[in-house]
């Protein structure tokens, strides 16, 4: 990572979201170090969504008269604009509520194979087959594959953590066989900030003939992703987290991998043919979008992603990798405290998860809230990975364009309160 | 007005008289293509000779726009090469998605220039397009059934 | 239905939709009767979504800052609300992204069952079991029943439709037997506007122990509805159908069935324990809601039950029989149209399709978008309906509450200039 | 200050030195609470004596006020009857559902009523349920193995 890019104007930046104003528990200024959670929205996001309900509100691809045909021409511009920012062609994205669905789409769609025709051949598992994935996954790249894998008869399997908080590769050989049929991984861990190497994965996945899914929703909020490049062959990632509306994700699929998946939701604006006996189903992308969309939210998706490349991916993700320099520095300093996840900021994106000897997470988190400062504590949806790395819970600051030096230097100070408070460290 | 900017003449004319209508023998292969949206559809069967297109022949429910469309594409292409008739393919398909911004070239497309006023309606861009593509298969599994 | 409450004042009304007063095509004012394809949306709708995102987006039940308070707050303040507004309790609600995701929910967990515990029993099928639904459903209370079956070995059956447009009952007794699983049906047709005789359907399920969904997609915007009255088992409806934002909807379940059911998407928050191998579920609605959920959406649709209280619903279901009235009356007077479904507004809701002899839907819905009035044509989505009662395709005006006689006269004006234009009728 | 509101002095002192803590034997019944967002989880066991309370013993692993209300609840129940307990156990759950609007009886919760400030706080509020979840689970089970 290069920090060559024209620096960030945090302070003319914050003024584009109003929430950062706001004061919380007795006048304290809100930092807010919960992005990994859920972004901040900026009144551009909040203006072009108002804006098109104002003016352009009406069914999607159903409708001939000029509302329609308005919205639905937003609706698929914002699909253009959202393929051309994360690498992909407009009928290579789905729209779905959230990563999680995207993950659940695919898990249920490899199911369908089995009672599809001979052209989802391919997405076929059963006992004998196996799901490899690791143990640092979010739950939603993990839950919906075990649930797959109840549902089929296959095997789930995973590759391990090493102690720094890197996914540990000397099983490789071992895990990639012709057996495996998916490699579904984390491309930036919510944790740890890992970021994973998806080339050898890919070629990994490859040589055995098996697909990746990339779980990118960590990864293209903060930098600049490609997933033709990065060769994957599925991918999800939500808008909330990349100051865009809730209720809005993508699941990007290599055109061919859509051509030929079954469906999973069905129903309305999906279908070819409806008959009370059979039906069959539109081409992708609309195969997967059964139902009235997410139309506003994927406007607003489509405003975020304008937003963020007016900012420059290459300066956010600079920026964030200054500040995850200073926080790990910092806390490095304090004494009792661990942080969970690589120390130094290489392959490592601004997510600091870190445990403080003798205060939980919970109670840390409190203090900091006290503060005005906005943490998640817990084992933030990825419970194995504190299990493997033997804690319970830990406190996760993490950060976004809108974070700025003081606010790192804000949560320090409030460790070392938490610390004072509880009489530890 | 715009309503007779869309409904050129032409057009309402090919709706109510259309050209080739109805399904012929012989033919080497049929197309049955269906709008999902409305539930319009047309059957549509070719017939080659050698690289000349012998027959189009069809059959549809529809509005206006897609019969008509379909009755201007068989005085387009019947007794055309299989290569001429694609090159009109394709400019009616460029023209529909031109979104009125295109100049059509009457000498290829003949009364299909009537249709430029449609392409400012996306919806009906597919309606225009049915018969079309209906013409496309069915030329694409005549020459596989030939091959 | 009695219309003696107090008439709407559609004028002051109006004023709330902002996107009522623009014009399309050249100047014409709009008048919007596709509100069965999706509603236009109050300032106070908007306005609240857009406060909660200025003031306290955050992640619900996940984090413990002031921001995540909030947020969960106002959710679950307006899940309570919006269970009240259906005759509900809170926990008996869950979010989807729509209705079709509601449908889709329940059909694919009864597939779960077979591989969930034995609480899940009642919910398995398999060959030999039928599952019931209409031939007047929309897609969406169609679709995943079939492809339900596919993925079982389980039957699919269905009533027939009247030449009138009504439930034909007459199979009741052929129809309705022990195998009977499942009895989906929709409450009142997005086509034809007929409402359904609920509790005859309910008391012939509860004799052979089937399980009752009922399509409400078009019932509770539009009138009073309470699903504890009705005795349904199940029941969907979606959000951007009455003034609420587009990506929320809510599937309705009793509380019993909903402790029972197994899981669907998978992922965060609906889970109780998460390892390698294995997860154990939360008790509903969380077991329901995997990943981050429609916050904002869910807030929105709290303020849309929020505004059609205070309009009251007796008022709308009033207000709009009115107009159906009107509209049914002056369809009927005009040669060369036939009216699809009930001609009387007795037990029939604001949906009036028709069609007109010698143009076809989409030449009339071209003719009537050039006056600026916007309705929905084709098969709204009900395709086995139109080949059943002889059409292809059908124009549909579909009434709400900011709709008035005046534009009912725009539409018959509208339908006679068609036919002038086409030289029909 | 907000900090100290919530986290009364009685609540630090339960969370430094708790009372009862360490799983004992006999038991009648064992019952394993955890909470989903943050992994705490606490295993208790209860010994019922005809109609006494006769011992409450947990390990476990949490927050200060989790660890700190379960060690509260050892010292309100362990001697009294079932109904007694069952009777502070209501108070406690109605208080912590309070938001901060119910002044607690003393009598009834006695170092309980430190509580009251966490029940401003909706995120916590399971925390500091967790151990009097596992007691009402442990005795049904306890009452059900009996019966
Ligand atoms: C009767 C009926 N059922 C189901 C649906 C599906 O709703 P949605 O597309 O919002 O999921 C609709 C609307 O499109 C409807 O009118
Ligand atoms: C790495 C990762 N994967 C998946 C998810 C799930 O995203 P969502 O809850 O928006 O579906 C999250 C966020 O919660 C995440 O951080």
């Amino acid at each position: 990572m290069t920090t060559t890019a024209t620096p960030l104007d945090v302070v003319a930046l914050r003024e584009d979201f109003p929430i950062l104003a706001r004061t919380v528990r007795e006048g304290k200024r809100l930092v807010y170090l919960d992005s990994g959670a859920t972004s901040q929205r900026p009144t551009q996001v909040l203006d072009a969504e108002r804006r098109f309900l104002e003016t352009s509100n009406a069914a999607v691809h159903r409708g001939a008269h000029q509302l329609a045909e308005e919205a639905t021409d937003a609706y698929e511009s914002a699909r253009a604009r959202i393929a051309d920012f994360i690498g992909a062609t407009p009928d290579e994205l789905v729209f779905t509520k959230n990563a999680t669905e995207g993950v659940n789409l695919v898990a249920y769609a490899m199911g369908n194979a089995a009672t599809a025709g001979p052209e989802a051949a391919r997405f076929l598992v059963g006992p004998g087959d196996e799901i490899l994935i690791t143990e640092m996954e979010h739950h939603a790249n993990l839950v919906p594959w075990q649930q797959l894998c109840l549902r089929t008869g296959a095997t789930l399997r995973w590759f391990g953590v090493t102690d720094e908080g890197r996914l540990d590769l000397s099983t490789l050989d071992e895990l990639v066989t012709p057996r495996t049929k998916v490699i579904a991984f984390t491309h930036q861990s919510n944790v740890l900030g890992t970021v994973n190497p998806v080339a050898e994965l890919v070629a990994a996945a490859r040589r055995v003939g098996a697909l990746t899914v990339l779980d990118a929703c960590q990864s293209v909020p903060h930098s600049k992703v490609d997933f033709h490049a990065l060769g994957v062959d599925f991918a999800v990632f939500s808008g909330h987290k990349m100051l865009a509306p809730s209720g809005i994700g993508v699941l990007y699929g290599r055109r061919e991998l859509l051509e030929a998946l079954p469906p999973f939701l069905t129903g309305g604006s999906m279908i070819e043919m409806v008959h009370m006996a059979k039906s069959t189903f539109a081409p992708p992308p609309q195969r997967f979008e059964a139902g009235v969309p997410m139309t506003s939210q994927a406007i607003g998706l489509g405003a975020a992603v304008d937003y963020l490349s007016a900012v420059g991916m290459d300066r956010v993700a600079a920026h964030e990798h200054l500040l995850t320099e200073a926080a790990l520095a910092g806390l490095g300093e304090i004494r009792g405290v661990r942080i969970i996840g690589p120390t130094s900021a290489v392959d490592r994106g601004g997510a600091v998860s870190f445990d403080i000897e003798g205060v939980h997470a919970h109670d840390a988190g409190q203090v900091l809230d006290s503060l005005g400062i906005a943490v998640r504590v817990g084992h933030h949806c990825a419970w194995p990975l504190h299990r493997r790395l033997g804690v319970q819970a830990s406190v996760r600051a993490s950060f976004y364009l809108y974070n700025d030096l003081d606010e790192v230097t804000a949560l320090l100070d409030g460790v070392r309160e938490a610390q004072r408070f509880f009489g530890a460290g | 007005m715009q309503l007779q900017q869309m409904y050129q003449e032409i057009i309402l004319d090919h709706y109510k008289n259309p050209h080739g209508r109805g399904l012929r023998d012989p033919y080497d292969a049929e197309s049955f293509q269906v709008n999902p949206t409305c539930g319009d559809e047309v059957t549509l069967r070719v017939k080659l000779d050698g690289e000349t297109v012998a027959d189009v022949s069809y059959d549809g429910q529809g509005c206006s726009i897609s019969q008509a469309s379909t009755s201007v594409l068989t005085d387009l292409v019947i007794g055309k090469s299989v290569g001429e008739a694609f090159k009109k393919f394709d400019a009616f398909v460029e023209l529909m998605q031109s979104r009125g911004t295109l100049e059509p070239d009457e000498d290829v497309l003949e009364d299909g220039i009537a249709f430029a006023g449609v392409s400012k309606y996306p919806a009906r861009v597919k309606c225009a397009l049915l018969g079309w593509m209906a013409f496309k298969d069915a030329v694409a599994r005549s020459e596989g059934a030939k091959a």
